[in-house]
């Protein structure tokens, strides 16, 4: 199945790519997308820690199941106001 | 009638996002007004660029209006933040809150702008001579009630 | 650039006073604006008229931005007041602090409008349907040391 | 000596004046004044425990002592805001 990844402000800008289109696993965790994601570029690995996670424009838990057509937004900590 | 919350990269109207809130049965709107710094840090500021989640901002920003209204009742609330490029003086984030009586008016402003801090998706990158940086402050989860209870604590409650 | 505080029977002008305020290393303006409501002390309010010993109440002003020079030395303080007859809705009074940060901003405004309160020569005509009360308030003396605790600790500070 | 007495609010409209000119006599102080203009319109009276007292346009003490072409403010509990 596919997904849409969509990464910001600074996870963006040490990956070089604000969306990407991946297929994963039935079964795939928003946090094994993040994992592969590290290790596709690990300058993301310390996010580790402090990423945040919405799915199709809702905050969600790193443990939600994906399903397919999902879109999934990484947040680092943010700093509005 | 503006709609209460919203992003948006033009000028943030301050008089317009106050007025959203009024009414006959208020006696009490205050407002908010973050803006752009000329130092932060220890250092000189040339301008500041402001990113967001676009709809789940707006979304974090009704979340917010609802957890004021489950507290103050009365309270009416607006939240408009502005994106891309800011100078020194602009306005980033205008809050305005009207109620019956002034202490939970003054009381949401505050609620409501901690609460920004904490859980909308909106990122402030930095720019100063010789450099820029993201600024990265709280890990956003809207259900971290230790975090609602900080916010609850500075709003003096 | 308009004086900072005044007494007047022309209609505030909210986004001027506010703007009294405001500067290159200002992050946070904060701004209280009281409202004529419709109903006070369970009856229908038809309108209000406000009285002033103006010269005195300008310098009332003046005190309390001297206190919160003293608390909160970052803040600059903007404080107009309206007098004469004012319909629901009206503002009559409106307040901007501006800071570095905004818990000065915050405090400072909700303690100015705690000590207008208190001290400031400002009467309140209230009338309502077949009838019209004069509101009474605060014995006024600015040297109170227990008031001017009260109004501190309503400032959250 | 003659000062300026000016009343506001309530305290005009329960006495019909908001501007008298007296002649008191040399050592009085601001309480003495009061007292002698609540014998005179006693609506005053119930205002003993609570009225404030400017003096010159600024606030002062009751138990100040007046001079010649002083303007003495008696004001009711305030109510601005």
């Amino acid at each position: 199945m596919h997904v849409t990844l969509r990464l910001f402000a600074r996870l963006r800008d040490l990956s070089g790519k604000s969306e990407l289109r991946l297929e994963i696993p039935e079964g795939c965790d928003a946090r094994r997308l993040w994992e592969g994601l590290a290790l596709e570029y690990p300058a993301l690995e310390p996010y580790t820690g402090s990423v945040s996670c919405a799915i199709n424009e809702e905050y969600a838990k790193l443990t939600t199941r994906l399903k397919d057509g999902d879109e999934v937004a990484f947040l680092p900590p943010v700093s509005g106001g | 009638m503006s709609p209460r919350f919203g992003v948006s990269s033009d000028p943030l109207n301050t008089a317009q996002i106050a007025a959203v809130s009024g009414g006959p049965e208020c006696g009490a709107v205050v407002t908010f007004v973050g803006t752009v710094r000329n130092h932060n840090a220890g250092r000189p500021v040339l301008f500041l660029e402001y990113e967001a989640y676009v709809p789940l901002a707006v979304k974090s920003f009704e979340r917010i209006g609802g957890e004021v209204a489950d507290r103050w009742p009365s309270v009416t609330l607006a939240i408009h933040h502005r994106v891309g490029r800011l100078e020194i003086g602009d306005a980033s984030v205008v809050i305005a809150a009207a109620a019956a009586h002034r202490a939970d008016a003054f009381a949401a402003s505050r609620y409501a702008i901690e609460r920004i801090k904490q859980i909308s998706p909106i990122w402030k990158h930095e720019h100063f001579e010789g450099g820029d940086v993201w600024i990265e402050g709280a890990t956003a989860d809207p259900g971290d009630e230790a975090a609602r209870q900080v916010a609850l604590e500075r709003a003096c409650t």
